[in-house]
């Protein structure tokens, strides 16, 4: 090899028509999010199989995975992400962190590279670029799911339970857009991310006497929370919505389980798709993300099979498109590439270690379908 | 000449790269005080702390040095000093934020009866301020405290650095006293300056110059040849002299 | 009325929980001289030892005195790799505070990440007796039985370490050795156990409070100890360092203030007023509330 | 030049240093003597500004410096040695000079001139370690001198800041017998050049005897007596609390 | 009043700067040289293509080596600043990543938010940051000890959280703000660019090498070196020790903040990670690493660091590693358990960090070649 080069060398991808398909996966295999993470990447696989019927390639090209750690942390996503751009890779996926897919976002549209984003819930990558599309669900639909337990909302009281930041501001906003611009009216009871002790917010929450309490809690605290909201008597009182994370945090309602009515991205039994069944045989049991990871191999598969190396036909491929997905009828909408796909309400029931979901009730993509955004960049 | 109770041979010691001792040999009589003398920096101090297992962990130690039949080196100080060897360091280290009290009960050995009334007679001061903290004592009343410490066990052997540094005139009387009568009964290395308080106490002497023993030897002759002293100490002993040598505290007190 | 009563024991509750992983770290802190940051660390052994106590240990079990035992197994647990990392981590650096910080920061990643390597991130849930998962009427408020309990066993501790240090020999030659190591074995006394000891107490005082923790979140998750970590250091500092009189004085003070001020004012801004105290505290009176005059 | 006015510092009950009333000439050679914990480290704490007195006040050339910080009564000429060595220790032996012939020479902030570039400076440090023979030592790390070469150190610090009021505690302490007369040569020198006063405590007495114009006797924080050395040592008073009998 | 004294700071171990004491030798006369020669090595770096494997991913002139070369440079300069503060003057801040944080989110929200130039954002932030380092240290430094520690901490805490409340929708809360690079030069944006990233990267590590070595050597750089030693003593001398420690305080954080500027524009925005209290931690850790108060031992800690932390991701993933048992390849599979390991073996095998390897390898080479003569007798 020589030793001198240009420092602004990139390996140029493809040219030639057999060469294999570079695919980066950018997510979290290590940090707090990596159990998010394996199923995304177990869901992927299964996807690449199924959508490429077990052989692994589009047309006669090989689809070439590398996978990259980002910890969750986004500067190692971008760092991952500019070694893969570096070295040709023209499509890029991932993103298990909303942080991550926010910053890996631009660079995708500064290099011209197709970048579908996985797991990440936060509303803003929809609409972020031309070269950003989405594999999973957005808050907005967890909201629009939500409103489907109050019947009609006018003249109702709803309050919205999140933590401070951005992820409880986008909730926040999002049932204020949804359920308030229904007719209820919309309050908010905000607390710390960090918070271990809930009783001042659930006493505040009983003391508001909403008709709905929507839910919006993510991360390790949450099981205390439900505790505290039981305890205190909110659970019995009122409506409450939340969703329904993954499998392994079932247990950790305890009690407060059964009194809770769940929105749900996707469950094991939720769907009985051909994709689903699919899925169920590679993995066992399907949870929360698996569905995300299962929809980006197919929007790659597709953009592969219509773009070649040409992003931007690839992009031209997926906006519009709709495909049969584990959650059944998926639709890119061609405007903002949010990612249109049913949702669920659903139950738990069980004790101790073992609880089940069930769905309740089904709603199409079109039912939960966020209102359509400009495209930023 | 009876079996000495303690002996330092071919003593070598290095700290930092500065080879401070460089073949130090003498022993210690079992009875009196042997007093080890030499100018400031000459390695004094080394030389005990090196005996009692206290060199910092930059330095290196070689040589041997014996109690009786016993080595003491490479063995964990707080063994040396529960087989009788006891140590009053040149800056005292006293406690500064337990009692007067507290210090005294931390010297307590298990096992053995402490000699709290020996110390309350030969210090007063110290049964009076038993309640106050050890930092807020004065530099004298600390060196009595560190002495006191001591003094609360039978030992075999005291190791005792500058005592009367700092102290005042009438202190150091009386602790020149105290070791006096602490000597009748077990014998005692002595670090000391002044040499009024040396004329006092010791039987024999040994003093250090670059390094080497450079005489060792009845202290009393020592002190009795101006010539010998002038060239070994660089002062003249020919009236009863304070000796300027006098040191000043030290310590975590005042300031 | 209800409110602020109910506010005030779960308040008690949440100030017993930090002063748990407070007193050990500040007698470790104090005395030992060690800021260890791995305190968290044993807090999470207590909590993963219990809770795999509970389903694992034969005659332990979620309730009565099978948790008791499971508590126990736990308590031994962190006690245990307390004592270990004192003797084959920390010992060799006596004196050597900044290689300590050093050590105690690549353990706390190390062995958190070891936990999660083990057991998952994600958080399991915990076992526990069912009375604590009620709560207790008391003048109208409903108070968690978890803070209760937890309020309990933060009185127990800290009276339990209070005459330890006062009253026994070991509790004498610890506050000592803090101040001079060397002239404590000069004085004969193996110095090293004392500080051993301080660690395993501080060991035993964490993986108390992060099997109780257990019990108050409900579930154990391997970062749970580092989170609460940072409210602990903010106790210690406030209530002086090595005075375990004064980290239950803080703790107090630092719940209680959260606890209102996230009820009366806006979210977020009761963690802020905690950090206002403490640079409050520490600018009128730099050895925080019951801290040591030294003198200089 | 320097006095003190009912200069009180207490501890809770406990008046450590007791309504000091000092007056000290310029050019005076003022001993300090007393027996060990009778205030006198405690009263140039007071009067360097190391502690904020309780009551009374400190003057400087008629002026109040009660309230100053330390580093302000400095600057208007007053310098002091510690008891306990303080020693700057990982800075090399001339550096610590140096850095006091900084200080003296105006401590305005340069970051960005060379330090030893500064020839005028490092001439001034070395002539000060010259004057208590440390010269040969330069560049040993402070913190590495055996006890009375850390003395000599502090003297050459004090030396580089040209005070006009030194206050010296307990300069001899630790020297070796064979540099005693050096030093209070050395010190005997500082008091010749301009009218420059000297506050000195000092166990020894003959060094004391040797230098002293007048001599203060402190006992439990307050001032027993302040007259010249003759009139002092035949005191019944002072030759019971501090002298003791003769060894 | 009673003056009192807080606890003991763990003071930094004692080292000389070098430019205090001359050294004499063979290398006198080009040891001035050698920074030069190591800068202009760096500087000509993206040029090679040498393949390193195992160390890079890529070629050294490939985008994502080039990235992670930028990354390490940074805080190779982080860390340098830090020992101004931590191994030169002795002071111990816990919170030293608010103004890096500062300098991030600054640039970011000026530039994306607000639409400045470039170059204004930068003038603005580093400023702004010196001034925010001027004022916390005003009152700050009215502790000291383990006091002052905990101070900054709880500056740098409140920072963190105001981050993350997200006011005003400023910083993006939890998910971070990506930098809108619509507004910048062209050659600081996309991955071919990267290069010009490095070039950044290096020249702020140089800058900030200069500046502390010069003000090392200054006659305030000694009063810092005096006032690790004895605080007191500098006051008697004559000098405000308040005053020199704010200086020292002041330019420490507006070098974090030009770090900061630096560092969004390599990551392309700004994440919450960089407020933790983890990331002053870590500057203590690369501190102590290299060897505080040494001219390169900082930086090598920060240059370590940083490549153990984002490269440890990749290794954990790494073939090698998963055909371990699973006894050992689970936590060899936890980046942060291998970062942790290593340190610890570090504190043990490089005591006096890195810059103490030399003169540890020196003394080797001198006792090979002349063994010396144990004394006879
Ligand atoms: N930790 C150390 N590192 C480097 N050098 C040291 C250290 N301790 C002592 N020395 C050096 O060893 C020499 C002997 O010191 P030591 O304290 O034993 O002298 P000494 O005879 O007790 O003096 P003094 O009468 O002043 O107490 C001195 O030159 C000193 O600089
Ligand atoms: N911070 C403090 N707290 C309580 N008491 C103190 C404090 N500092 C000093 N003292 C007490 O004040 C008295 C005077 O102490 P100081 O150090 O001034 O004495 P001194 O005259 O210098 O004695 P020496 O000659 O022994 O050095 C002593 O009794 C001491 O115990
Ligand atoms: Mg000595
Ligand atoms: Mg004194």
């Amino acid at each position: 090899a020589t030793a001198c080069g240009s420092p602004q060398d990139t390996a140029s991808g493809g040219g030639d028509s057999a060469a294999p398909v570079k695919v980066g996966l950018v997510y979290s295999q290590s940090g707090a999010l990596a159990s998010y993470g394996k199923q995304y990447i177990e869901g992927f696989k299964a996807g690449l199989d199924f959508a490429t019927k077990g052989t692994n390639k589009v047309g006669d090209r090989a689809i070439e995975i590398t996978e990259a750690d980002d910890a969750g942390d986004p500067a190692k996503a971008v760092s991952a992400a500019k070694d893969l751009i570096g070295k040709g890779t023209k499509i890029i996926a991932g993103s298990t962190a909303s942080g991550v897919a926010l910053q890996v976002a631009p660079i995708a549209a500064q290099n011209k590279v197709l970048f579908i984003s996985g797991p990440a819930a936060t509303d803003a990558v929809t609409g972020a670029n031309k070269y950003t599309f989405r594999s999973g669900r957005q808050s907005y639909q967890d909201v629009v799911t939500a409103k489907s337990f109050i019947g009609d909302p006018t003249g109702k009281k709803v309050v919205v339970f999140a933590q401070d930041g951005a992820f409880g501001d986008a909730n926040e906003a999002a049932v204020k857009t949804v359920i308030g611009g229904a007719g209820a009216t919309v309050s908010s009871v905000r607390a710390p991310a960090s918070a271990t002790e809930f009783t001042p917010f659930a006493s505040q929450i009983k003391a508001a006497k909403p008709d709905l309490l929507f839910v919006a809690w993510a991360g390790t605290t949450a099981p205390a929370m439900w505790q505290t909201l039981d305890q205190q008597g909110v659970l019995s009182s009122t409506t409450v919505v939340t969703g329904l994370d993954i499998r392994a945090s079932w247990p950790t309602f305890g009690a407060a389980g059964s009194k809770i009515s769940f929105l749900s991205h996707y469950f094991d039994g939720a769907s009985d798709t051909e994709a689903a069944k699919a899925l169920k045989a590679k993995v066992g049991t399907v949870d929360l993300f698996h569905p995300d990871g299962f929809a980006a191999a197919q929007m790659v598969v597709r953009a592969v099979q219509e773009g070649g190396d040409d992003v931007d036909k690839m992009v031209t491929a997926l906006e519009g498109w709709s495909f049969d997905g584990i959650k059944g009828k998926m639709t890119i909408r061609a405007e903002d590439h949010a990612l249109l796909q049913p949702m669920y309400q659903a139950k738990l029931t069980g004790s101790g270690t073992e609880f089940t979901a069930s769905a309740q009730k089904s709603l199409t993509g079109d039912e939960t379908a966020p209102p359509a955004v400009a495209m930023k960049g | 000449m009876m079996e000495p109770v303690l002996t330092v041979e071919n003593l070598s010691v290095r700290i930092a790269g500065l080879h401070i001792l460089q073949g130090v040999s003498f022993p210690v009589a079992p009875t009196g005080v042997t007093v080890l003398l030499g100018r400031n920096g000459v390695g004094k101090t080394t030389t005990l702390r090196a005996i009692v297992g206290l060199t910092p962990r930059n330095g290196e130690v070689r040589g041997t040095i014996r109690m009786g039949a016993q080595s003491l080196l490479a063995r964990p100080t707080y063994r040396l000093v529960r087989n009788g060897l006891g140590y009053v360091p040149e800056d005292r280290c006293v406690f500064a934020g337990l009692t007067v009290a507290e210090n005294l009960r931390l010297a307590e050995r298990r096992g053995a009866e402490a000699a709290y009334d020996r110390v309350f007679a030969l210090f007063p001061e110290l049964e009076r301020r038993a309640r106050q903290r050890a930092g807020s004592l004065s530099g004298g009343q600390q060196q009595m405290l560190a002495i006191g410490r001591v003094l609360l066990n039978e030992n075999r052997l005291l190791l005792i650095d500058e005592p009367t540094k700092g102290l005042a005139p009438k202190v150091v009387t009386e602790v020149t006293e105290v070791l006096e009568r602490v000597a009748e009964s077990m014998p005692v290395l002595l670090v000391e300056q002044n040499l009024a308080v040396v004329r006092r106490l010791a039987k024999d002497a040994v003093v250090l110059a670059a390094g080497q023993v450079a005489w060792a030897g009845d202290a009393q002759e020592l002190l009795l040849e101006t010539a010998l002293t002038k060239s070994l100490l660089g002062v003249g002993t020919g009236e009863p002299h304070r000796g300027p040598e006098q040191a000043a505290a030290t310590g975590k007190d005042a300031n | 009325m209800g409110t602020v009563i109910l506010l005030t024991l779960t308040g008690l509750g949440l100030a017993a929980l930090y002063f748990l992983v407070a007193s050990g770290l500040s007698l470790v802190f104090g005395l030992a001289d060690v800021l260890n940051f791995a305190h968290g660390l044993f807090l999470g052994v207590g909590a993963y030892a219990t809770w795999w106590a509970a389903g694992n240990l034969p005659g332990a079990g979620p309730d009565g005195f099978g948790f008791v035992l499971a508590v126990a197994f736990g308590v031994a647990a962190g006690t245990l790799v307390a004592v270990l990392v004192e003797l084959v981590l920390i010992r060799p650096l006596y004196s050597r505070t900044i290689e300590q910080v050093l050590v105690t920061v690549g353990l706390s990643l190390a062995g958190v990440a070891l936990l999660q390597a083990t057991w998952g991130a994600d958080a399991r849930p915990f076992p526990r007796p069912e009375w604590t998962r009620g709560v207790t009427g008391i003048l109208g408020a409903q108070v968690p039985n978890g803070g209760l309990l937890l309020i309990i066993a933060a009185v127990l501790v800290l009276g339990a370490l209070l005459a330890f240090l006062q009253w026994t020999r070991y509790g004498l030659v610890i506050r000592a050795g803090v101040e001079n190591r060397e002239m404590v074995t000069a004085l004969g006394i193996d110095v090293r156990k004392a500080f051993t000891l301080v660690f395993a107490i501080g060991g035993a005082a964490a993986a108390l409070a992060g099997a109780l923790g257990g019990v108050y979140f409900g579930t154990v998750s391997p970062g749970q100890g580092s989170s609460l970590l940072i409210f602990a250091f903010i106790v210690v500092v406030i209530g002086g360092m090595g005075s375990v009189l004064g980290s239950a004085y803080a703790a107090v003070a630092v719940g209680l203030l959260q606890q209102f001020v996230n009820y009366y004012g806006t979210s977020g801004l009761g963690d802020i007023c905690v950090v206002g105290l403490l640079a409050a505290v520490l600018l009128l009176r730099p050895q925080g509330i019951a801290g040591k005059v030294a003198t200089a | 030049m320097l006095a003190t006015r009912g200069l009180t510092w207490r501890i809770g009950e406990v008046a450590i240093v007791d309504g000091v009333y000092l007056d000290l000439a310029p050019g005076e050679f003022l001993g300090v003597i007393g027996p060990n914990g009778a205030g006198k480290t405690s009263l140039f704490n007071l009067i360097t500004g190391l502690r904020r007195a309780t009551d009374g006040r400190v003057l400087l050339d008629g002026k109040d410096i009660t309230d100053l910080p330390p580093h302000r009564r400095a600057w208007l000429g007053l310098g002091r040695t510690f008891q306990a060595s303080s020693v700057f220790g990982s800075l090399s032996v001339r550096e610590n000079v140096r850095l006091a012939v900084q200080a003296h020479r105006g401590g305005s902030m340069k970051l960005w001139r060379r330090a030893a570039a500064d020839r005028e400076v490092a001439a001034a440090a070395d002539a000060a370690l010259d004057r208590v023979g440390l010269a040969h030592r330069g560049t040993a790390l402070a913190g590495t001198l055996a006890h009375g070469e850390k003395r000599k150190l502090e003297i050459a610090l004090l030396l580089a800041g040209e005070p006009r009021v030194m206050l010296l505690d307990e300069p001899m302490a630790g020297v070796s017998a064979e540099d005693v007369p050096e030093l209070v040569a050395v010190i005997r020198s500082l008091t010749g050049e301009s009218g420059r006063s000297v506050l000195m405590v000092e166990h020894h007495m003959d060094v004391i005897l040797e230098l002293a114009d007048r001599i203060a006797v402190m006992h439990h924080g307050a001032l027993l007596a302040c007259d010249t050395p003759e009139t002092v040592m035949a005191n019944a008073t002072v030759q019971e609390a501090y002298l003791g009998e003769s060894l | 009043m009673t003056e009192v004294k807080s606890p003991e700071v763990p003071a930094p171990p004692a080292a000389v700067p070098a430019e205090l004491t001359p050294q004499p030798g063979r290398w006198h006369r080009v040891r001035p040289y050698l920074p030069l020669v190591a800068l202009l090595v760096a500087a000509i770096l993206p040029y090679s293509t040498l393949q390193l494997p195992g160390i890079f991913e890529g070629p050294l002139n490939s985008p994502g080596t080039l990235q992670l070369l930028a990354i390490c440079l940074i805080f190779g300069g982080l860390a340098a600043g830090y020992d101004l503060l931590f191994g030169r003057t002795g002071m111990l801040s816990f919170g030293h990543a608010l103004y890096f944080a500062a300098g991030v989110y600054g640039t970011d929200i000026l530039v994306t938010r607000a639409g400045l130039p470039l170059w204004q954002a930068a003038l603005l932030t580093i400023t702004g940051g010196a001034i925010l380092a001027a004022l916390l240290g005003a009152v700050a430094l009215r502790t000291v000890g383990i006091a002052f520690a905990m101070v900054t901490l709880a500056f740098a805490q409140v920072g963190a959280i105001l981050v993350a409340r997200d006011f005003g929708g400023l910083t993006g809360g939890e998910e971070g703000l990506p930098l809108d690079v619509s507004g910048l030069p062209d050659a600081l944006v996309g991955v071919t660019n990267t290069v010009n990233l490095y070039w950044l990267a290096l020249a702020y590590l140089a800058v900030v090498v200069f500046v502390v070595h010069r003000v090392s050597g200054s006659p305030t750089g000694r009063v810092l070196a005096g006032l690790r030693d004895d605080e007191r003593r500098i006051g008697v001398l004559g000098l405000d020790p308040y005053r020199y420690k704010l200086v020292a305080f002041t330019l420490a954080g507006g070098l974090a903040a030009a770090g900061g500027v630096v560092y969004c524009l390599i990551v392309g925005g700004a994440s919450p990670h960089i407020t933790s209290s983890e990331l002053t931690l870590s500057l203590l850790v690369m501190v102590v690493l290299g060897g505080p108060g040494t001219r390169w031992g900082p930086v090598l800690g920060g240059i370590l660091y940083m490549y153990l932390d984002h490269r440890l991701t990749a290794f954990g993933t790494s073939d090698a590693v998963d055909s371990l048992p699973a006894v050992l390849s689970r936590p060899l599979s936890q980046p942060l358990f291998v970062l942790g390991t290593i340190f610890i073996l570090a504190v043990y095998f490089f005591p006096g960090g890195l810059a103490g390897l030399t003169s540890r390898l020196t003394l080797l080479r001198r006792s090979l070649r002349l063994p010396t003569p144990r004394s006879p007798r």
